[in-house]
């Protein structure tokens, strides 16, 4: 027992924070105080508008001064946003900054319920039972455990990238680690950026090559994070290289081996195309790519599958001697502080809404796949062609395609409008056909896109609202022989319409990846139900997570643009560096410890922590605890037969005296 | 003596509290007629722990140890006969050294048990006097009267074959030892002499306690002629677990009981105990009285007609044509033959005969210890039926003890029953009061000497009610409450 | 100067706790050097008119066994406490409730009604009842009623010291004699044993491994128990690790599992809740069906976990049981 | 019958991590629920004593709710797992201590299910309803377990000052 925390009397004060009206539009903040103001140990019991504010931490500090306060409550919103903060006020008061207690009634009660006098009850309760506890708060101290100055960062697309830059010109160490052969993500196979219509690759090559230049970056691609221990400052992450067979320090990047390549000719599709050409099973990912290294394909290659091949390939590399067919996969383990995790998003699969013809009809094509064909280092050169290689004289856009649909995905996927209305005028640009966009609402937020969408009427870019109800090569009319036919209803003109025309685009929204699931338990976060990683809190830390030390940026987080995706690139990097720069953490002391005196030696509680924090001291035949690797889960101190395991901040007379707090009746 | 009273509702009472020295609590109401003779005398039990009731559920294996807490002054009897239940509901006969280890122990139980009723619980009326002062009638006195010496060597003795229980029980009170199909301790050969040595020594206690008896007893005229006079004499059936050759034994055998002339009425197995006891039920007490089932219940009588029978020592060797071993036959014979042949019907015999059978358990003690088989390294047959029913008994030291069990296949107690020593002897334990309260107490002649001898009428039982009310919770001191012919207290009287 | 007097008392109890002391054997004279026991129903002759007859606080100290389930063994308990000095609660059934606590799972009607309707022993007069007044031959007689519950003696009176244990064992018997005869006793409210688990004194302590997980929990007359190892490893379930020590492990030296009898550490409100969470959290198995049925390896987790502890545990009592009123 | 105005009360011990912040989330997104559940904050579900439960129980609680992490998602590895094996014993020996099944119940909420904790909070509440009050402490005097710890609820403490 905390007896230490017992002696001499014990002078509380309590206090409830209107919120606004938050708080107090559902609960009578007076009433609670006044009920409060009876229990025995309560000296002071006030309500006030915002106790979170200047004033109204003022206000608990001048009570600790003037009343001798040695406990405080405050009873406002969740501990999880404001207890720092109120933690921090009474240590400046003057007074351990655990001799504290929050109570939940904005979150947990004001927010939920409706019902006044029940909610106001309830907070009486909440606060009973943590005057009740707080009285046997112990005085402890904060420990500070110093954070590894490296820093990972999972992905190397655009915002990883920027990610990764911004630590390095810090002056950090960054580990990069991309699964593609390449860096450069889904922002690579574009051709320009909305609104502004400007290169993309002119954006996004140099940072590339500025990652594979930085002497601060070590870049992993075609690798994977597999393991990830340790906490907040202190994490050790196992990383899966895979072989590419070809020597990275050795490839110059000249390309001569896939020029010898038994095969002449590309033969499997390319992925970097979306499969809109073919490559060797020696190949470079596109020519921009980072690093500038060919890679072999090991199920396509001859060698690997015949072993009967005149291998070209080395004699082509001649002295250079980069290619090396024995290369094995890896584990590499490295020591990093924090961690941003950039692993972004994967397009929607058209060929899951049958009506729109995906894959049945060719000529139906999904965003992506249009964005190849008009980029002049594309398959066709920047020619936007039909299958048969004729240039098409209509052009239509279907919107929202995965996206604000309760069949597949109901959020929006934020850009496909501007996107669809970038590949719309690229059309114009690069072919003379009429195109048609079909939309249900037009999102244009951004900075400059409205003046883009404005830009797209007036080159006469045909909207017509409604959803696409069906996608047919079954023509009813004349006009619409050999053409596609899109049935929709026109809901501004409030008539159904049979559009022919000779392309149509899929506009496919952003779906979390597939693997998010597994990627969250590695980096112990949370999903969104949608399945987007979940940030600690919308506001005050967007780009933290519930697991201090671990970052996210991009669309990992949620579907957003490339300014956005780079601004909170940029936002993660500065959190990591504030916590590098920092120089140490302070961790929550809830450290379970064992009295010596009373701990039989049972070992039961070994083999229950996951930390390994518990150890068995021969000499004394007693187990023992290092607080150095207890994360405070308590598990062992609910499974201690004798008692004799405790947990600073929960231990269990606190605990015990909280539920009787909560059951007492007012 | 001086007088003091009490109010209790309307009623006023003379009272006498608690009963003392006998394990368990009772309470004794006598009435007297206008003469002021007792016209009725009631040995009221209140009490029911409900074993039968909270041993549902639990796993059979758990029920020696549960069940010994009937009784932490024969917890040893309890656990036995609960093991031998389980024996019997899995079906499994425990090894030839489990059995012997289990012999072992249960004799050396039997005679620590005998030896703390000699010299602490009934002895003291005898070696110290019936009359004598109340602080003295107790071990104490008894040391006083035969020497701090013996005294000291009773304790040793005791205190060694506990020591012996202990060794293969763990606990001596409520020891853990048994198992289906065998113990769960073996015997350190290394041990072996210390236990002969121990068992040599018993023995020769034993002997040595019928000595003590003979000289403070039967050399006191007095004495003899109280232990048969008609005061304390009832012609009831007696009960007694005997081997093949109707000898008593202790451990196992069938049930034999014989009537009051002394011919065999009745000889079965543990498993038929349901045919022959039957229990009934009186308003005024919570225990209920046992009489054989064929015979039906024909009240509180003895002689012809009686369907009440008796266990423990005087009942054992009642039912039994003779002792299995050589010392102890010996004694057997000059038993009988002193107090006038089989059977004997004088209740105060019973502390003879449990120095008999002292005699007999130690030498049991010496032949077991010397078997070459005790000191075995098989001690369990493993279960492999799935359980069903199992019925055990033992002979307590204060009679026949049967343990009835039924379980679910999981081997979870469904029903239990138990059939306990003090039991078997309450409607006899009953009418000895009842005479011994008319014998003694005529013409409002009351004095605490006379009062102690009722008690006497049932101390020799060494009746438990711990046992006898394994039924009944708590307990109620026992009093002796002598109401006028209005039912109105006729006085209290309180010993100084 | 006189002796201090010390009284014995027993309540709703087996004797054991009799015999226990009776087990001092030659250090009985000791300590009856030390103190005149005044009272003691089951080994000397003496009426409770001469407690009643004592001036309050007269007795140093009363040893009380048994639990507390009838009014008479209530008045008895208020009678000795007001007339000692140190009231203590001797052996598991004062201090816990014991074993006859298990009756807190059954309404007294339940017990009632197998001992006087469904014994299968009963005779022809079946369904008989004892009853609180009768009158037999016009003579009026009567019986005391029975408590519903089963409580520990500090349930009824306040109790000054615990002494554990189903019985305690005569050395702690004796220390604890001694300790309250000292100049400094220890501070009221005191369990006078080890605040420490019995695993502490466990013989087969060094046996036990540091990652024991259960993949199966047996029961004893399943297996051959092994003597030298300690028996949670050879998965039985052991009590011990959230069982006070002091006893010498006892039970452990017969090669049996401890059962608890000790109650639980100061630390610990609720003895069987603590062996369940230990024993739980240690199985082996990670998924539903698999955890399910290593615990079915335990089938009875309230008569083992509570074998001793049912009356003072959190709950104290079964639920079924409040449904069921004896009919007056 | 019982005190027409009866409301159960729920006591509910909730993970940081999971529960609770999905508790809080439920709040943000303004969902509303029965105000009969009172939230005790715990770091993890394996923190869950099964004295706590009895307590609850024993003090007033008509029923006790247990959240965590989902099964693979504890904050702490393994800690749910824990709390998932004490559970499913606790349950039989509830059920041996003669109480309904519905009072006591283990949820996963992970911190994104702000709605299935307005979920589980409300059908509770219904659940119990119908089982009427606990009111064990009275019903079986478990309050002893209280008076006999007296020493470490602090208005013992204060009265014995």
């Amino acid at each position: 027992m905390n007896t230490n925390s017992r002696n001499g009397d014990i002078r509380i004060g309590f206090y409830i924070c209107h919120c606004g009206r938050n708080i107090a539009g559902v609960v009578d903040c007076a009433a609670v105080a006044g009920e409060i103001a009876k229990l025995p140990g309560v000296v002071v019991s006030r309500d006030y508008k915002y106790m979170c504010s200047e004033p109204g931490q003022e206000l608990i500090q001048d009570d600790i001064r003037e009343r001798a306060l040695n406990r405080v409550v405050v009873a406002s919103c969740s501990p999880l946003l404001h207890e720092h903060t109120f933690r921090n006020a009474i240590e400046a008061g003057g007074l351990n900054r655990f001799f504290f207690q929050m109570v939940n009634i904005r979150e947990h009660d004001s927010w939920v319920h409706t019902d006044g006098p029940a909610a106001t009850a309830k907070a009486i309760a909440l606060a009973r039972a943590a005057v009740r506890r707080v009285r046997l708060h112990c005085a402890l101290e904060t420990v500070r455990a110093p954070i590894h100055p490296d820093v990972l960062v999972v992905g190397g697309g655009i915002t990883g990238i920027h990610a990764a830059l911004t630590l390095a010109n810090g002056g950090k160490k960054v580990f990069l680690v991309e699964r593609e052969p390449s860096i450069g993500g889904h922002m690579a196979k574009f051709d320009k950026t909305f609104p502004t219509l400007d290169c993309a690759a002119c954006i996004l090559t140099p940072k590339m090559s500025a990652v594979r230049a930085h002497e601060n970056i070590r870049l992993w691609t075609n690798s994977e994070v597999v393991k990830v221990e340790g906490y907040v400052g202190n994490y050790t992450v196992t990383v899966r290289r895979r072989p590419r067979y070809v020597n990275e320090e050795l490839c110059v990047g000249c390309q001569e081996c896939i020029e010898a390549c038994v095969f002449k000719e590309g033969k499997f599709p390319d992925e970097f195309n979306v499969g809109l050409s073919k490559r060797k099973p020696i190949y470079i990912p596109f020519p921009q790519a980072v690093p500038q290294v060919v890679l072999i394909d090991r199920e396509r290659c001859l060698h690997f599958k015949t072993g009967k091949c005149k291998r070209t390939c080395v004699e082509a590399c001649a002295d250079r001697h980069a290619i090396d067919f024995t290369q094995k996969e890896e584990l590499v383990e490295i020591k990093v502080g924090n961690i941003i995790v950039a692993t972004g998003f994967k397009l929607f699969d058209a060929g899951r809404i049958p009506q729109y013809g995906y894959g049945r009809y060719p000529n139906v094509v999904t965003s992506i796949e249009l964005e190849r064909l008009v980029t002049s280092s594309g398959p066709t050169g920047g020619d936007v062609l039909l299958r048969d290689g004729r240039s098409p004289k209509s052009v239509a856009f279907i919107l929202c395609v995965g996206s604000r649909d309760f069949r597949t995905n109901r959020w929006c996927s934020r850009t496909c409008c501007m996107h669809s209305m970038k590949l719309a005028q690229l059309v114009r640009e690069h072919t003379d056909a009429e195109v048609t966009v079909f939309y249900l609402d037009i999102r244009a937020p951004g900075k400059g896109c409205e003046e883009f969408y404005d830009k797209s009427l007036k080159e006469g870019i045909r909207f017509v609202r409604g959803r696409v109800a069906e996608v047919t090569d079954w023509a009813l009319r004349e006009e619409e022989e050999g053409k596609l036919v899109i049935r929709a209803e026109d809901t501004l003109a409030g008539v159904v319409r049979r559009i022919p025309v000779d392309m149509i685009v899929l506009a496919v929204g952003m779906e979390p990846q597939a693997d998010a699931q597994d990627v969250r338990r590695l980096f112990n976060m949370s999903c969104g139900t949608e399945g987007w990683f979940l940030e600690k809190h919308p506001k005050l830390a967007p780009v933290s997570t519930f697991t201090d030390g671990v970052f996210i940026a991009g669309c990992c987080q949620g579907p957003k643009d490339i300014p956005d995706s780079i601004a909170q690139a940029g936002a993660a990097a500065a959190e990591a560096m504030a916590l590098i720069d920092r120089g140490f953490i302070e961790q929550e002391p809830n450290t379970a410890y064992i009295a010596e005196a009373e701990c039989s030696g049972c070992k039961s509680c070994i083999p229950l922590c996951p930390y390994k924090a518990i150890g068995f001291d021969e000499p004394t035949r007693k187990a023992r605890i290092n607080a150095a690797l207890c994360k405070g889960c308590g598990t062992c101190v609910a499974a201690c037969p004798s008692g004799s395991i405790r947990q600073h901040l929960f231990e269990d007379d606190e605990i015990f005296s909280e539920i009787e707090g909560v059951l007492t009746h007012a | 003596m001086n007088t003091a009273t009490e109010t209790r509702g309307s009623r006023r009472h003379l009272s006498i509290e608690p009963i003392t020295r006998l394990e368990g609590h009772g309470r004794i109401e006598i009435f007297l007629d206008d003469a002021g003779d007792v016209e009725h005398a009631y040995l009221q039990i209140p009490e029911l722990r409900g074993f039968e009731v909270f041993s549902r559920g639990r796993p059979a294996e758990d029920m020696p140890q549960i069940t010994s807490r009937i009784c932490g002054v024969c917890p040893t009897a309890h656990h036995m006969a609960a093991t031998k239940a389980l024996d019997d509901l899995y079906r499994v006969e425990p090894t030839p050294t489990a059995r012997k280890i289990r012999e072992l122990v249960y004799n050396a139980f039997m005679l620590e048990d005998h030896a703390l009723h000699v010299y602490v619980l009934g002895g003291p009326d005898f070696i110290v006097g019936p009359q004598a002062p109340a602080a003295e009638r107790n071990l104490v006195g008894v040391i006083g009267k035969v020497g701090v010496e013996v005294g000291k060597k009773v304790i040793a003795m005791r205190r060694r074959v506990r020591e012996l229980i202990a060794y293969f029980g763990g606990k001596v009170i409520h020891p853990v030892l048994g198992l289906p199909g065998g113990v769960a301790k073996g015997l350190d050969p290394a041990e072996l002499p210390r236990f002969q040595a121990l068992a040599r020594d018993a023995l020769e206690f034993a002997l040595f306690t019928n000595q003590v008896f003979h000289d403070l007893v039967l050399k006191n005229p007095d004495y003899v002629k109280l232990i048969i006079s008609d005061v304390y004499t009832h012609r009831t059936y007696y009960m007694g677990l005997v081997d093949a050759q109707n000898r008593v034994n202790f451990y196992d055998g069938r049930i034999r009981v014989v009537d009051p002339a002394g011919r065999e009425y009745a000889s079965f197995p543990a498993s038929r105990y349901r045919e022959f006891i039957a229990e009934h039920t009186e308003p005024w007490s919570y225990m209920n009285f046992c009489y054989l089932r064929p015979l039906g219940w024909n009240g509180f009588t003895d002689g012809t007609g009686t369907s009440v029978y008796a266990v423990a020592p005087l009942a054992r060797l009642n039912a039994s044509d003779g002792m299995a071993t050589p010392l102890a036959q010996k004694a057997y014979e000059e038993y009988f033959a002193t107090l006038g042949g089989k059977p004997v019907h004088h209740t105060l015999a019973n502390h003879w005969a449990r120095v008999v059978e002292m005699i007999h358990a130690a030498e049991r003690m010496v032949a077991l210890a010397s078997d070459p088989e005790l000191t075995g390294t098989d001690l369990r047959t493993l279960p492999a039926q799935k359980p069903s029913v199992g019925i055990g008994v033992v002979e307590a030291p204060r009679g026949t003890l049967f343990h009835h069990y039924e379980t679910d296949e999981l081997g979870l107690i469904t029903k239990a029953n138990l059939i306990v020593a003090t039991q078997n002897n309450a409607a006899r334990i009953a009418m000895s009061v009842e005479k011994a309260a008319k014998g003694l107490i005529r013409k409002h002649e009351v004095s605490e000497g006379l009062l102690n001898m009722v008690e006497m009428a049932f101390r020799a039982y060494d009746p438990c009610f711990g046992c006898a009310t394994h039924s009944l919770p708590g307990h109620l001191p026992l009093r002796v409450r002598i109401h006028d012919r209005k039912g109105g207290l006729w006085r209290e009287l309180v010993q100084e | 100067m006189p002796k201090p007097k010390v009284a014995i008392y027993w309540c709703a109890s087996c004797g054991g706790c009799e015999e226990a002391v009776v087990d001092l054997a030659e250090d009985i004279l000791g300590i009856l050097d030390a103190v005149d026991i005044v009272f003691w129903p089951v080994a000397m002759d003496f009426k409770k008119s001469d407690v009643a007859a004592l001036p309050d606080q007269a007795l140093f100290a009363t040893l009380l066994n048994g639990a507390i389930r009838t009014s008479d063994q209530e008045e008895m308990a208020r009678l000795l406490r007001r007339k000692s000095r140190h009231l203590v609660a001797y052996g598991a059934c004062a201090s816990l409730g014991g074993v006859p606590g298990l009756a807190n799972q059954f309404s007294r009607e339940q017990l009632l009604r197998f001992a006087y309707d469904e014994a299968p022993t009963l005779g022809a007069d079946r369904k008989t009842r004892p009853a609180l007044e009768t009158r037999h031959n016009g003579h009026p007689l009567v019986l005391p009623e029975l408590d519903e519950t089963v409580r520990s003696l500090d349930q009824v009176v306040e109790v000054d010291y615990y002494l554990p244990g189903c019985p305690p064992t005569p050395k702690l018997t004796q220390a604890a004699l001694l300790a309250l005869l000292s100049d400094n006793p220890p501070p009221r409210g005191s369990v006078l044993a080890p605040d420490i688990a019995l695993c502490d004194e466990c013989p087969r302590k060094a046996s036990k491994p540091q990652d024991l997980s259960f993949s199966e929990f047996k029961r004893p007359h399943q297996m051959m128990i092994d003597a030298e190892k300690c028996l949670l490893a050879q998965g039985l379930v052991c009590c011990g690790p959230a069982t006070r020590g002091g006893c010498g492990a006892q039970c452990i030296g017969g090669n049996m599992p401890c059962t608890g009898c000790f109650g639980p550490t100061s630390r610990v409100r609720d003895q069987g809740a603590k062996i369940l969470s230990s024993l739980c959290a240690n199985v082996a198995a990670k998924d539903e069906t698999a955890i399910q049925r290593t615990l079915d390896g335990i089938p009875d987790p309230l008569g083992t976990f509570y074998r001793y502890a049912l009356p003072r545990s959190i709950l104290r009592r079964s639920g079924y049981a409040a449904a069921e009123t004896t009919p007056k | 019958m019982h005190d027409p105005n009866w409301e159960p009360r729920i006591v509910a011990f909730f993970c940081n991590w999971c529960t609770y912040t999905a508790a809080d989330l439920a709040g943000v997104s303004r969902l509303k629920y029965a105000p009969n559940v009172r939230i005790v904050r715990l770091m993890c579900s394996g923190r869950v004593d099964p004295q706590f439960i009895l307590a609850a129980l024993a003090g007033g609680a008509d029923g006790v709710l247990i959240g965590g992490c989902h099964i693979g998602d504890c904050h702490y590895a393994e800690g749910n797992l824990k709390t998932l094996r004490r559970f499913r014993l606790l349950k039989r020996l509830l059920a041996g201590f003669g109480l309904e099944e519905p009072r006591v119940r283990l949820e996963w909420i992970s911190a994104a299910e702000g709605d299935k904790v307005r979920c589980v909070i409300n059908e509770m509440v219904e659940q119990l309803r119908p089982l009427g009050p606990l009111a064990w402490g009275q019903r079986h005097g478990a309050q002893g377990w209280q008076a006999a710890s007296a020493a470490i609820t602090p208005e013992a403490e204060a009265a014995h000052a």
